[in-house]
């Protein structure tokens, strides 16, 4: 077995590697060096002047980097080693539906035909592409339940805007200046931020005991000022509203849209659909629900579908299918009485978010659609009845209800109380068990909240060991709360200093701004 | 696993959680799923049947360009470290995409000559709504002055984002290809809260900066806002140095696939007293508890999951991995990379400005100095000879009145270069384009 | 700072992740799970006696893996992280040549045209392939100074056994019947193990006092049984032996072939080359010289080229051109008296790895393969110096010389009397600096042989780097060798039981035999 | 640096250890670099001008096939840390590769059903070469005997090696397609080293291994070698079970890429007995010093580093990597879905052979089982029959009189099928192949 050597002596072994001085790209290389090869010279040369004045010229070139192409795949692919990833280990990351990305993916999105594709390329040469786009239209509004699709916003943030300016538009085009915005405080803040910046006003709504929306609130609150309804279902507590038809009557009742935020829909694809719901506007996460990888931050692509009498509003460019079935661009520019809201980015959308979005329609088919939702469901429960049966509901209980849908909410305020640990310190032990946490401090209406969704790609095993990664947690607070308090302790760097992050911002190489 | 929950099936969970009512009754009118081998099949077959620039010699640009990304990007923008992860809120384990976001913040800082700069946004036009959104929430004027030379995306984009935030869009038109100084200066008054142009301008004429920003700052104050082509950033003035305070700009040159336009990264950077009213996600640099350096996401409180109702903006996912591509792109160029880049692209713009217009029926539609992309102004009908070179396998360019409606464009053409387009490139275009505009005459002489 | 927490219980929690169980994919999944979806049946079924008698048919399944494909993802890509690379460290592996990998050529290699293409295509319509193997033959023909190329080897020592194979048809052909192969004691394993293979005898030659041939034994042992010398040169000591003249003249006039193991290629690109020298037969190593990328243990590709008296024993097909330049390849069948070895192997070679050299010889051209081996030559000689100037030379000699070519063997004997470290600690000590060792214990007449091969590609900044790490270990083991004795600590495992693994080897799961 | 190493250029590093005479005094004759994008530009014209199974419905197989390698492979060999690391001479940093090999191992002896295997020599013809090697090296007899089914490449490598290692191949003929049993027991005497024969043999045809192998053993004991085409081995018996003793095979079936031949991998499994004179790298189980579990390389005295001319191969420098593709791909079929697999090729296998049947100028070339390939013989000249095929955009297999160059093969087409080839794909090429077979008919009438 191992020599003799004293612990310390070996903890300073262990040590090294980790000190390696963590240098940026800018801090490394020497002057000169490159990896780019520019192209010769193949045009006669002409005076520098005649071709760009000197006054609309650049006096110092901006200081790039400079190494060599082993060196910059170095950098990064060490750089790469420092993250954490979904396919290293779980990611139960509440409201963002982390579920596999198949390679397949990639591989088709790379395919010259596709990602060489110039936006502005004639129609008549990008047939498959338009093509594709209008499958991908039908099925994302045969799942939402609401047949007119627009793929072109970029995030589910950039729907939401869509589906807040379609709202105006189409209360504007009655002769309504309506200006409140209803959205319940277990809202995602996308929800009001896009609300203020679509020029309205954010009417908080009161969440009921069940998790689900305060009927009397809303009625209350729902009054002709009253432009939409925001709601997420099932909602960020992973409780679908049971009342949900009667919030759509008094929603519409009262001549207000209702707005889906379908982050969710990973909880009930093919299963139930916002348009039977009553809602008038759906976004999609294509990178939640529909697997384009997340990227560390995008992109992202957040198509809308909506109702009949939305449909007019729409953003532009759309698609049409001709006579002889070939697909074109109506820009719906000059087009007499077009009531578009307009353009809410250049070309047509994420295209590459498409192709992997419909590639994975396509592996799924109907069933496998469902299929997805209800393992997505049944191992939101199985995990939450195996943290049940390992005690863990004690100190961490359910929020809400006693089943949940895809994702589900349980609250820190016991276990701080009793152990001494917040929810942040139980999240920063978890990395030292190799998981990625849950969502934290979300919704804000659940006391040290802790939001976890682990998607339809996980296996038994898995949960079974994130249970008792949890359970394991617990216990040690129990004894020595001091090492959750003070995790993590296995990753590169420790607990960071955002305080002093955010006090004097150091937000680019060598320069201190704020 | 049913009995662990203590359910008797699947269904059941659906059934004590969702009304009956809005349940679907009946499995969704869409095809089976499909094995690996034929969903690639069928994405293949589409594929093919688009024409990408791999298979045509194409000077399509307008926004996007067909620069040639090197290997190492896709191989970085696939490893899972960087494709799977999620936006880093646990800084510890994602120390990796935290340090990216900075370097790429510093880049964009040193190409745009601005101080500060956040981690991405969605793409071009949006950032210049954005850019926009931002004036307003700075000075709250209700005015925006835009100069035609705009992107007409960029232009549309602002007005579908005006108008919810609440501002007029005012258009200055152009002058000899560039931004007409006396209207712009003019158009500006105490209520403009932003003033906004494009550098080089949709026609590929280069703008002078210094000017516009300075007669904008005189008339008024209000914020100078340049959506700005990053690839040009190594020869033209930076921004910074020209009095603007906001750049924006699209970043697909910048190492990212055309895509069919999307995804890409926009960026976004801006003067330090703006910082805190800047959309979307910034890293910043900081100590862990054993002193050791790190990042982490900072600022967070002008954000939507923080602020809600009054953060500066509603961005949350954003295009790290884009940005990614972006950064590594640049650490790849290397410093004297871009300028020799800058320098090449212009001389054989230049060339094939020369060339093309020494054609008959082809002149240059401005005189004003272009970097990689220009205007011509063909007799003809465009789309009849764009239609004739693209039998020949060239793509000649943009069609300019389809691209911005105006009437007054009717006749352009846009032609874009990158480092893929040689000499023989533009001299194959030269032929092509010659021979469309002989044939075209010639039918309409008949036609006649 | 960091709370106070004591040094044992943060080691504790270091180590839990280590500590993650080692499980193989059969150990992982569980019964029918799988990621493959089988096409459905689309043919009239048939009784499967008809179609496969029972007795020809398996009773059991193999006992393959049964696993999702995420987790099939995650399995792989976590063992990935248990191992060292070149992207991510430096990597002075001795007469490896572990240069940079481009990743443009792994682009290259897979293009359809290239990756999809059947190797019995009909020549007609594998024209682009058969000029890029044309154009590649060229090229190392002129970089080996030998005109006639064969691409066909797997790797270098599968182009040793073409070697020594044509040497015995030239011979054979000659009516006569050498049986004796000369080879250094510096040589490759390969070499003689090669000459055994191919039915012939290794005489062992000595190395004189500056590290190259003795040139009294070689004419001792030049004799009319001699078939072959077989030679590296730069050798396996970083030397150009400075006999290489009157070595060719002793050989030749005994009328045997000179081999030239291409291994050490990389010192002498279009510098020196070996048909100038006098050798007849080459071996190239695609994967060391031409960044063929390693892959783990290949795949490699070992093409040969040869002199005019060899060529006509060449291996078969071979490539040749028509009279309009179309491209053929070429059997031997039927060709009355072709004098060809025969096959070496199934179709024409590693066709991949010929994409990926020849991707590499267009983007270096002429001199950019001259600058890639003067400055392999620069950096080995600048570690030397920069060695010698922290004082690690005192206890790691230079083995032979004062200058080296592309390489250089360093002795630890000093180090093992002086500090009680052996160059195996050494090296496991490098392990904790992050740190590839270079090649141990070769070549054999070096005591405890360090073998350091930095190769062009990398940086001062690295090779300074790598020159403090071991002036540190050595430092380090004057106080302490008990920490290199141990070494390595902070890799995922420490030294292992090889001893127990050949005595009793486990080499398959679950299974012991032996 | 030149200034650290004292010396005054580079030039001098070579002028003081290269003898003048031997110094390339000139730039090589070779052309000069390229940036990258023209290094692509050129490999993708020379990619172009291959048609590939991408462009073309191809039926060749004859050793490599056509499957369809799934997406995660490519990620998975594309990562640095498989792709960019040498043989794992420094185990604790190498235990990701090592337990692959570990792994790729233990399916291998899976599929075979055998005892050992090692982790993968270079493909498949050689290591038929080299099993016949270890026989030589076990026994010291003096012949080989080989059935006429085994791959004419694997039979022509053998007698390359052979000659080498000093043994004299003998050939035993094939009847109604399968090795002739009882010219195959004659075949063999008491100086028999080695029986070979190959399952599915070149012909498609299932042998009866196990009588082929106890006839063999009951002949003289000599080693009974199988060379199997790994796809087959979910249905097929286990060459272990039918008495082989040494089972080799070209593994490109499993995952690998076409690359027009290579690289790919054979395996290599065998008996017990056999594992100490085996040829390449083995990877053992063992603990570490803290009794972690962990794997090495392993019984390292047989190879040539340790042993040098007294080593049981020569062999080197392997294939992991292809390997690895291998492993993951049998992983990633599952133990049902190989099965499945091989049920599927079997009926479509055995719908093509019917169907084609049926063509006037086609008969089957014999009456045994076929998995996933199998010979037609054709009325008429098989080379003009072909160029009618490929003409019409499909490729309906090989030239069997090409490929063994045996003069009896003259009319022999050999056609596979993958699960990429539908039925649909079977019934075009019945029709191309019976409109080609009716046309040289009317050809051949016509000159008559
Ligand atoms: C409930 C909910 N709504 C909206 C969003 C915003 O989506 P995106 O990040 O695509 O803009 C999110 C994403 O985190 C979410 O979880
Ligand atoms: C000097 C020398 N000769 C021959 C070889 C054998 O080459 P390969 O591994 O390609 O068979 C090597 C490889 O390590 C070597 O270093």
């Amino acid at each position: 077995m191992s020599a003799p050597l004293s612990e310390s002596v070996v903890d300073e072994q262990r040590s090294s590697l980790a000190d390696d001085p963590v240098l940026t790209v800018f801090e490394k290389g020497a002057p000169g060096r490159r990896a780019f090869q520019c192209p010769a010279l193949d045009v006669p040369a002409a005076d520098p002047e005649e071709l760009l004045p000197r006054e609309l010229r650049r006096a110092e070139a901006p200081r790039l980097p400079e190494l060599s192409e082993p060196e910059i795949v170095r950098h990064y692919v060490r750089l790469s080693k420092r993250n954490f990833d979904l396919d290293s280990g779980f990611y139960p990351l509440g409201s963002c539906t982390m579920k596999h990305n198949p390679r397949l993916h990639e591989r088709v999105a790379a395919l010259g035909g596709h990602a060489r594709l110039h936006p502005l390329q004639d129609p008549e040469q990008a047939q498959g592409a338009l093509e594709l786009m209008w499958n991908l239209q039908g099925a994302l509004g045969e799942i939402a339940g609401l047949p007119h699709v627009c793929l072109q916003p970029s995030a589910g943030s950039h729907g939401e805007l869509a589906g807040v300016l379609l709202t105006r538009a189409y209360h504007e085009d009655r002769g309504e200046q309506r200006h409140k915005v209803l959205a319940p405080d277990t809202s995602h803040g996308t929800n009001p931020a896009t609300v203020t910046m679509a020029g309205l006003d954010v009417v908080k709504l009161a969440t009921n005991p069940a998790g689900g929306v305060d009927l009397d609130d809303l009625r209350a609150k729902a009054d002709a000022d009253v432009a939409c309804l925001m709601l997420t279902n099932p909602n960020t507590l992973g409780v679908f509203d049971p009342n949900i038809e009667e919030i759509a009557r008094i929603v519409h009742d009262v001549g207000a849209t209702l707005y889906y935020d379908g982050a969710n829909l990973n909880a009930v694809m093919g299963l139930s659909r916002p348009g039977d719901m009553g809602f008038d506007i759906v976004h999609f996460n294509l990178h939640k629900s529909f697997t384009q990888p997340h990227g560390g931050g995008g992109p992202g692509s957040g198509p809308i579908a909506v109702s009949e009498r939305i449909a007019p509003y729409l953003p532009v460019p759309t698609i049409v299918r001709g006579e002889e079935g070939a697909f074109d661009l109506e820009y719906g520019r000059g087009r007499v009485g077009s009531k578009s809201i307009g353009r809410l980015r250049s070309f047509q959308g994420n295209y590459g978010c498409f192709v992997r979005a419909y590639a994975y329609i396509c592996s799924l088919g109907a069933d496998g659609l469902k299929d997805a939702s209800e393992t997505a469901v049944l191992n939101a429960n199985y995990l939450l009845a195996a943290l049940r049966e390992r005690g863990v509901l004690e100190q961490l209980p359910l929020a809400y209800g006693d089943l949940c849908m895809h994702e589900f909410v349980l609250s820190g305020g016991p276990m701080k109380r009793e152990l001494q640990i917040k929810t942040l310190d139980l999240a920063k032990r978890l990395l030292d068990f190799g998981y990625h946490p849950p969502t934290v401090y979300f919704p804000l209406l659940v006391e040290e909240a802790l939001m976890v969704e682990p998607t339809e790609t996980e296996t038994k095993e898995t949960l079974d060991g994130f249970a008792d990664a949890l359970a394991a947690i617990l216990r040690e607070a129990a004894e020595n709360p001091e090492i959750a308090r003070t995790a993590p302790h296995t990753t590169p760097v420790r607990r960071l200093d955002e305080v002093a992050a955010a006090k004097r911002p150091v937000i680019r190489q060598a320069l201190t701004v704020g | 696993m049913l009995a662990a929950i203590g359910v008797g099936s699947v269904q059941e969970l659906f059934d004590r959680q969702v009304p009956a009512p809005v349940r679907l009754g009946r499995p969704l009118d869409l095809p089976p799923g499909m094995a690996e081998q034929d969903v690639y099949e069928h994405l293949r077959e589409l594929a093919a049947r688009n024409v990408s620039a791999e298979e045509q010699l194409s000077f399509l640009g307008a926004g996007m360009y067909d620069h040639y990304v090197p290997s190492l990007i896709d191989m970085l923008m696939e490893r899972s470290e960087f494709l799977t992860p999620y936006t880093p809120y646990q800084p510890e384990i994602s120390q990796g995409g935290l340090q990216v976001m900075f370097e790429y913040q510093t880049a964009i800082c040193e190409l745009t000559g601005l101080p500060v700069a956040n981690a991405s946004v969605y793409e071009g036009a949006s950032a210049v709504a954005s850019a926009a959104y931002l004036a307003k929430l700075h000075n709250g004027r209700r005015r925006i002055v835009v100069s035609a030379g705009l992107h007409p995306h960029s232009l549309q984009t602002l007005r579908t984002y005006a108008h919810g935030f609440g501002a007029e869009v005012v258009e200055v038109p152009l002058k000899d290809g560039r931004t007409d100084l006396d209207a712009w200066v003019a158009a500006i008054d105490d209520d403009t809260s932003a003033a906004i142009f494009a550098q080089p301008n949709v026609y590929g004429a280069v703008e002078d900066a210094r000017a516009l920003s300075a007669g904008a700052k005189d008339a008024a104050e209000p914020v100078v806002i340049a959506q700005v082509d990053p690839i040009t950033l190594g020869i033209l003035a930076a921004p910074g140095e020209c009095g603007v305070d906001v750049a924006v700009g699209e970043g697909q040159a910048l190492g990212n696939r055309l895509d069919y336009g999307g995804p890409s990264f926009g960026f976004f950077a801006a003067r330090e007293q703006y910082l805190r009213r800047m959309p979307g996600r910034i890293a910043g640099e900081t100590r862990d508890i054993d002193g050791r350096r790190g990042f982490v996401l900072t600022l967070q409180t002008r954000e939507q999951h923080i602020r809600r109702e009054k953060a500066t903006s509603n961005i949350c996912t954003a295009q790290a991995l884009n940005a990614l591509g972006g950064v590594v792109y640049l650490a790849w160029l290397g410093r004297q990379g871009l300028v020799e880049l800058g320098e090449l692209l212009l001389a054989r713009t230049h060339y094939a400005r020369e060339t093309l217009s020494t054609l008959e029926g082809a002149q240059p539609l401005h005189s004003q100095a272009v970097i990689r992309e220009f205007a011509l102004r063909l007799d003809g009908d465009v789309p009849a000879i764009r239609r004739r070179c693209i039998a020949q396998g060239v793509n000649p360019g943009v069609d300019l009145q389809a691209l911005t409606g105006r009437e007054q464009d009717r006749g352009g053409l846009l032609v874009a270069l990158t480092e893929r387009r040689t000499r023989a490139d533009v001299d194959r275009l030269v032929d092509v384009l010659g021979a469309a505009l002989a044939a075209e005459r010639h039918t309409e002489a008949v036609a006649v």
